[in-house]
């Protein structure tokens, strides 16, 4: 293929960003164009993705698509590569006009609605009830999306669920590990915990690890974000109350064809919004969210 | 002119002190928890005196191999890289359906062979540590990011995920993973010629050479041992989070050259013990548990564990000095 | 030649203090280590231009005197007078200030460092802010040939032998306006050329009216150069003599609180096998060397420093590689691959250098003189601790080397008793060959005398030794067979008492 | 007095040597680039080589400041976390309507605090170099995560930020800076006398102080310049990325390390230079952009980066150790 569209993601190392390239992937296959795979090693590393979309611009590509680590600074380097070529961005916006399109989840979306699933497991085991202390379990500082997430949980419950009480608004570093020691430390002292939101995929894992290690299924509520084999598990054994999912596959597949669209002078929408959905074990079966939850990787 | 040799106080003997050395550093660890548990009721509950077991024990295990390493004067920055790639290997051979021993036996088996081939890059290809240890960080990560995808393994064995969720005579497993491991330590380090290798090594290697000591197979060694105990806690972490995923246990090498190095360890070599960074491990566990606990601030947690380890060091230090 | 001036700088010339007035002035000065009373309170005047030798057995306190008087170390009390006022003297720059320095006893240098860059350490040329690197090489080397000394400023000072080190270590100590200058056992590594080389600088120093204080464990050297001589005993001043007024006998009455009739004991055994031979032997730094060494005797290897005779063991003993040749062991031509081949052969190795060869200088005496053993004393897994003590506590007795135990670090010890340890290391291993280089550097006259006899006790049991020394009387009146080294090979070879002193000189330096 | 000592064969004169070893790594740097040249023609474009100059320059400075202190034998775990910490307060500092030449000078000055503070770490509490950085690391991202409540500040000044994306005279502002560090930073290294105790102290302390060197001070001024490195780039960054944001950075100091090591730079101290550590730094920067280029799976480039450090410094071993 001549028509090169790289994609630069957040962090390669993640699984949600695998999927996001998986969808690229296919796009690329199914359209004729050559994808390169780029993205930071961490999704802190600014100044790394800010290097990786210069190289890619040394490239010539068609267009470029790519989910800024951070609003802020990715600003500037958006508009000077996009005075080169044009800019689809996905996930997570930037400080920038010069995107050409831009497909999002919302992530203060997506707090919202885990702050409505802890909500509605709260009161499920409770009879009704939603009160209670809960807590909010962030993987690290500084990255822009999950901020993003905290904000939208938190403004959720104070409009709209008084009687949640947010006990505890955590950082660890990353680790599963760390995950799971905050939350073991929170359950011991707040024995009445009714809830967790964790608000990341590793997180996720760490903090169901911690409910599944003390035997709290159905006492402590966890709320997670994104899915793997782990979290679905989890939520089958009913350790996870919920997960916010969004359609990262979409987001690539979509972002690689719009891209190529733009590229062509073609007219592209100029936001598109892929939506954040939450996954229960009641409607976990339900088509449109088995093809969230089980993307087609290859 | 008749003044005969006066008898001079006899120095205490360097044993001892080290043993006293570690006493007092358990006097410090008591302290916090002393302080701890009467800051907040929960902390000397049961529950979450088991939850601080299984919190410390595994950067425990792995600054225990660092230490070996540390003693010949090396540094092995690949044992956090170690660990992530080994709950891969290890969850992977698991779904494959190899009975749990075996997959254990292998995932240690290549832990060794890392460890071994840290040993070729100093000794044959004259590496220094720093830089050979820190290419297998590098690419070990990239191995298991590769062979993972960047997704999770789910491990599709329960008994193995609950083997680190249980306890027995009422110490968790993971603890009584830290005396297996902490007592043939022990012996080794203090009581068999190689552990006297391994300090005469980090003392003069020369001298250690020309006194017959094999100075190459002790460097082939000291690395092993660490990588054999970060490939044990990759299984470990792989039972602790039921998943094998090759970007965890990022930054535990300097968690685990931080526990060493407050227990005593000196970075130049030659002077280190068992004992040490195990309560070096521990204390920074609490640290955090207790932080945790009393719902400090994750932000003043981060400076308040900087300060601390500070003040730790400091007063160790005097007192090491004072004697 | 006046020294002060000869590097240039304007160093304020000895004032012309009076001759024969005190200048230095110990009162009580006292220093306490943990668990050692080094220096128990002294009380001692130092006149202006005289020579004054301090002698006394190792761990007496020498040492420890001269860190004090340099500010290496703090006192306990006492104090010191300084041109009869009160002085600190609580850092080094203090004492370098006031014109005191020091060629201690180690070589503390830096061998990462150029000669050049050690010998203005502190003290360097500027202009602008800017290092006159060339210049400084240039007025390095002129310092040094004016000396005699030949060798290079250039080079990393680690690429010279420890003799050579310590010859620029003195070299350096001269050039910095000294009024008072120490020596600690400066000729420990020289040869005798070396040696008088170091004498003739020492004089013109004391012609300039500089003060030194020289330290010796060479009552020779002491009667060739001092005015005054002090003992040391256990940390106590035991008298001052004015040399004239002294002998020899007197002074190791005095050192060691009793007598000894004979220093060079030697007894004549009956040679038995050839135990080791070197064929035509060649490696870096010696070529074609052929020699043998037979059960019972002691063959000595003389040369001026660097002539490689340390080489020449180092590849018999496998730690280096040879280039040619062949070594015989019991008459068959062995392998020998690395140190570990020779140990098993029945080798035994105490290396020249302690610091950077014979010693682990940050653990305990027992470890350091357990190394070579520890795998006859393990049973399958553990050491046995009580054996562990037992060979330790033997050599410690033994040789008498003074420390607060065997759990000590053998940094705490004295440098005579450092090297006792290099010693008693071989000594607890046993071999039927024993390669000692320069083994009585630094070692007082009494452990030396009981270092020659621990000789003749290996020899009875069958030993064969090769004995590497630089101070001539040594090897001449121990050596059964004595060969003499020149730039790498074996140049001579005598038997015992056959060619004098004066013969065997002239053949190392070959003129 | 005629000759008597034989003269010992005359080495070559270390410095020639330490320029031979430059010119070395700089062949296979040049190498690498002839290299990547052929394999992809967007390398050689004069935009990329701006790109590779502009991402190579930030470790490069911090390697610089790392080697000095490497070279007394220490280690500075910090710079990462200072460069983060830098970030935001040269961005407040902007923010709150500080000249930028101000908010500079101030972000360079608290940087000499900090390096001052591990200089009394070490020489008065008697700390060991790594803990006290450590501790420091820890601490300051939690005061920066503090400060900022997590956040990134948006720096509101183009100016600054355009600072790091302009060019001068065809070369990115970026590595004029290193230039304008390099210079100075060699000539103390190499041409001043605390150059030169740098290189004693780390060779032998003790002969340094016998010699009337100020010890203590010319740990001080090792790690103040480290720190003062590396709040320089945490300006630059701060320029680059428009935010301050106190996480950035990270594992940024064992990228500076690793560099300098690269470099030719010994981690017992005493071997050291200041084009050694540039020149690691910029073979580590191509080495990222030709994967980029090349359209490498990120985690190939993982594997290859620990592959190519282990190939480089093996290399440059056998040719130091055949001289
Ligand atoms: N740092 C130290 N800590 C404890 N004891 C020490 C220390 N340094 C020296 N000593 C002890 O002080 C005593 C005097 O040592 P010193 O070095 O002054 O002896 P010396 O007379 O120079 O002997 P030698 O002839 O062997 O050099 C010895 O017993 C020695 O073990
Ligand atoms: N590290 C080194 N680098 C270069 N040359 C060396 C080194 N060590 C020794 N040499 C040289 O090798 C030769 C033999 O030295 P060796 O030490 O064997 O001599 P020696 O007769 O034992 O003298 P010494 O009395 O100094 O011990 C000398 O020319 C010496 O300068
Ligand atoms: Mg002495
Ligand atoms: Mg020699």
């Amino acid at each position: 293929a001549d028509v090169t569209i790289p994609i630069i993601v957040k962090d390669t190392t993640s699984f949600y960003w695998q999927i996001v390239l998986a969808g690229a992937r296919k796009a690329g296959k199914d359209l004729g164009v050559k994808v390169p795979e780029l993205g930071a090693q961490a999704e802190t590393d600014v100044n790394g993705q800010i290097s990786i979309l210069e190289n890619a611009v040394a490239g010539n590509p068609a267009a470029i698509v790519i989910s800024p680590t951070e609003a802020k600074a990715l600003g500037k380097p958006i508009d000077e590569a996009a005075s080169k070529v044009k800019i689809i961005g996905i996930d997570s916006g930037a400080d920038s006009k010069a995107f050409t399109s831009f497909l999002t989840t919302d992530n203060v979306q997506g707090g919202r609605v885990a702050a409505d699933g802890l909500a509605a497991a709260i009161g499920e085991a409770n009879g009704g009830k939603v009160e209670g202390k809960v807590a909010l379990i962030t993987a690290l500082p500084g990255a822009g999306s999950l901020e993003q997430r905290a904000e939208g949980f938190k403004e959720q419950l104070k409009a709209k669920y008084p009687g949640l009480e947010l006990v505890a608004d955590k950082y660890a570093d990353g680790q599963a590990t760390t995950g799971l020691n905050i939350a073991t430390d929170l359950i011991t002292a707040n024995p009445d915990l009714k809830g967790i939101f964790a608000s990341n995929l590793i997180m996720a894992q760490g903090v169901g690890q911690a409910i599944a290690e003390n035997n709290l299924a159905g006492k402590v509520s966890l709320i997670g974000f994104d899915s793997d084999d782990k979290l679905i598990k989890f939520l089958n054994d009913g350790v996870i109350s919920g997960l916010v999912v969004q359609d990262p596959y979409r987001m690539g597949y979509d972002g690689i064809k719009t891209a190529l669209a733009a590229s062509k002078g073609e007219k592209v929408e100029a936001n598109v919004d892929t939506g954040a959905n939450l996954v229960t074990k009641a409607n976990m079966a339900d088509e449109k969210i088995n093809a969230l939850l089980n993307p087609k990787l290859d | 002119m008749t003044t005969s040799t006066e008898t001079t106080p006899i120095e205490k003997p360097k044993r001892n002190y080290n043993i006293l050395f570690g006493l007092t550093l358990l006097a410090l660890l008591v302290l916090l928890w002393i302080a701890l548990s009467l800051a907040t009721p929960s902390f000397a509950s049961g529950i979450n005196i088991a939850n601080l077991l299984r919190q410390g024990s595994m950067i425990a295990i792995l600054a225990v191999g660092q230490t070996f390493v540390i003693i010949t004067g090396g540094i092995d920055l690949s044992v956090g890289a170690i660990v992530g790639f080994c709950t891969v290997i290890v969850a992977m051979l698991i779904n494959a359906g190899f009975p749990v021993w075996l997959a254990v036996l292998a995932t240690l088996a290549l832990g060794v062979a890392i460890g071994l081939f840290h040993g070729f890059g100093i000794v044959k290809m004259g590496l220094p540590p720093f830089i050979i240890t820190l290419a297998t960080l590098t690419s070990l990560r990239g191995i298991g990011l590769l062979m993972t995808n960047g997704n999770s393994i789910s491990i599709k064995n329960d008994a193995f995920s609950e083997f680190s969720r249980n306890s027995f005579l009422g110490v968790p497993n993971l603890f009584w993973m830290v005396i297996l491991v902490a007592i043939p330590a022990y012996i080794f380090l203090h009581h068999s010629r190689w552990g006297r290798y391994l300090f005469s090594v980090g003392s003069n290697a020369e001298a250690s050479r020309l006194s017959g000591v094999n100075v190459n197979r002790t460097i082939y060694l000291a690395y092993t041992l660490s990588a054999l105990c970060a490939a044990f806690v990759g299984v470990l972490l792989a039972s602790r989070i039921g998943i094998g995923n090759p970007t965890q246990a990022e930054g535990w090498e300097l968690q685990a050259i931080a526990s060493s190095v407050i227990g005593g360890t000196s970075l130049f070599g030659a002077i280190g013990s068992v004992h040490g960074p195990l309560l070096g491990a521990f204390i920074l566990a609490t640290i955090n548990n207790g932080a945790n606990l009393l719902n400090v601030n994750s932000f003043w947690q981060r400076i308040i564990t900087g300060a601390l380890i500070i003040v730790i060091v400091y007063f160790d230090g005097l007192r090491r000095r004072g004697k | 030649m006046i020294l002060s001036t000869l590097d240039g700088h304007d160093h304020p010339a000895p004032d012309a203090a009076v001759p024969g007035q005190p200048i230095l002035e110990l009162k009580g000065l006292e220093k306490k280590y943990i668990g050692t009373h080094a220096l128990k309170p002294v009380d001692l005047a130092f006149k202006v231009g005289e020579i004054h030798a301090i002698v006394g057995e190792n761990g007496a306190g020498k040492s420890t005197l001269i860190k004090l008087l340099t500010g290496v170390i703090p006192r306990t009390s006492g104090e010191v007078f300084w041109d009869g006022k009160p002085v600190a003297l609580a850092t080094p720059n203090e004492a370098i200030a006031l014109g005191i320095n020091a060629v201690h006893q180690e070589v503390v240098l830096c061998r990462h460092l150029t000669v050049a860059a050690n010998m203005f350490l502190g003290e360097e040329d500027t202009r602008f802010g800017m290092l006159q690197g060339r210049t400084m090489v240039q007025r390095a080397q002129k310092i040094i040939d004016d000396l005699g000394f030949n060798l290079p400023a250039h080079v990393m000072l680690g690429d010279l032998t420890i003799g050579q080190q310590q010859l620029i270590a003195a070299a350096r100590a001269t050039i910095r306006g000294t009024r008072f200058l120490i020596f600690d056992e400066p000729t420990a590594y020289l040869t005798r050329k070396e040696t008088e080389q170091l004498f003739a600088l020492i004089r013109r120093l004391e012609a300039e009216g500089v003060t030194i204080v020289y330290i010796s464990h060479r009552m020779e050297e002491v009667f060739e150069l001092a005015s005054r001589v002090s003992v040391l005993r256990d940390g106590t001043l035991v008298g001052t003599r004015n040399i004239a007024e002294t002998d020899d006998a007197e002074l190791v009455r005095m050192m060691i609180n009793r007598s000894i009739e004979q220093i060079y004991h030697k007894d004549h055994f009956e040679p038995g096998e050839t135990i080791v031979g070197a064929k035509n032997l060649s490696g870096k730094g010696f070529e074609d060397v052929s020699l043998s060494v037979r059960a019972g005797e002691i063959v000595g290897l003389y040369g001026l420093i660097g002539a490689g005779r340390s080489e020449f063991v180092l590849t018999l003993y496998g730690r280096e590689k040879k280039s040619a040749g062949e070594i015989f062991w019991n008459g068959k031509p062995a392998n020998i691959r690395n140190e570990h081949d020779a140990m098993k052969l029945g080798m035994a190795l105490a290396p020249e250098s302690r610091r950077d060869q014979g010693l682990c200088l940050n653990l305990s005496v027992g470890t350091n003189l357990n190394l070579p053993i520890y795998k006859r004393i393990s049973s399958k897994l553990l050491i046995s601790g009580a054996q562990e003590k037992s060979h330790a506590e033997r050599q410690i007795g033994g040789l008498r080397i003074k420390t607060a135990g065997r759990h000590a670090l053998a940094s705490s010890l004295s440098g005579g008793n450092q090297q006792k340890i290099v010693i008693g290391k071989w000594l607890n291993h046993g071999a039927k060959l024993f390669i000692f280089d320069e083994p009585t550097v630094g070692v007082d006259v009494g452990t030396k005398a009981e270092i020659y006899r621990l000789f003749s006790t290996l020899l009875s049991k069958g030993a064969g030794i090769i004995l590497i020394s630089s101070y001539l009387p040594e090897v001449y009146e121990l050596a059964d067979t004595l060969h003499v080294f020149r730039r790498g090979r074996l140049v001579a070879s005598h038997a015992h008492g056959q060619a004098s002193h004066e013969e065997v000189l002239t053949e190392a330096i070959g003129v």
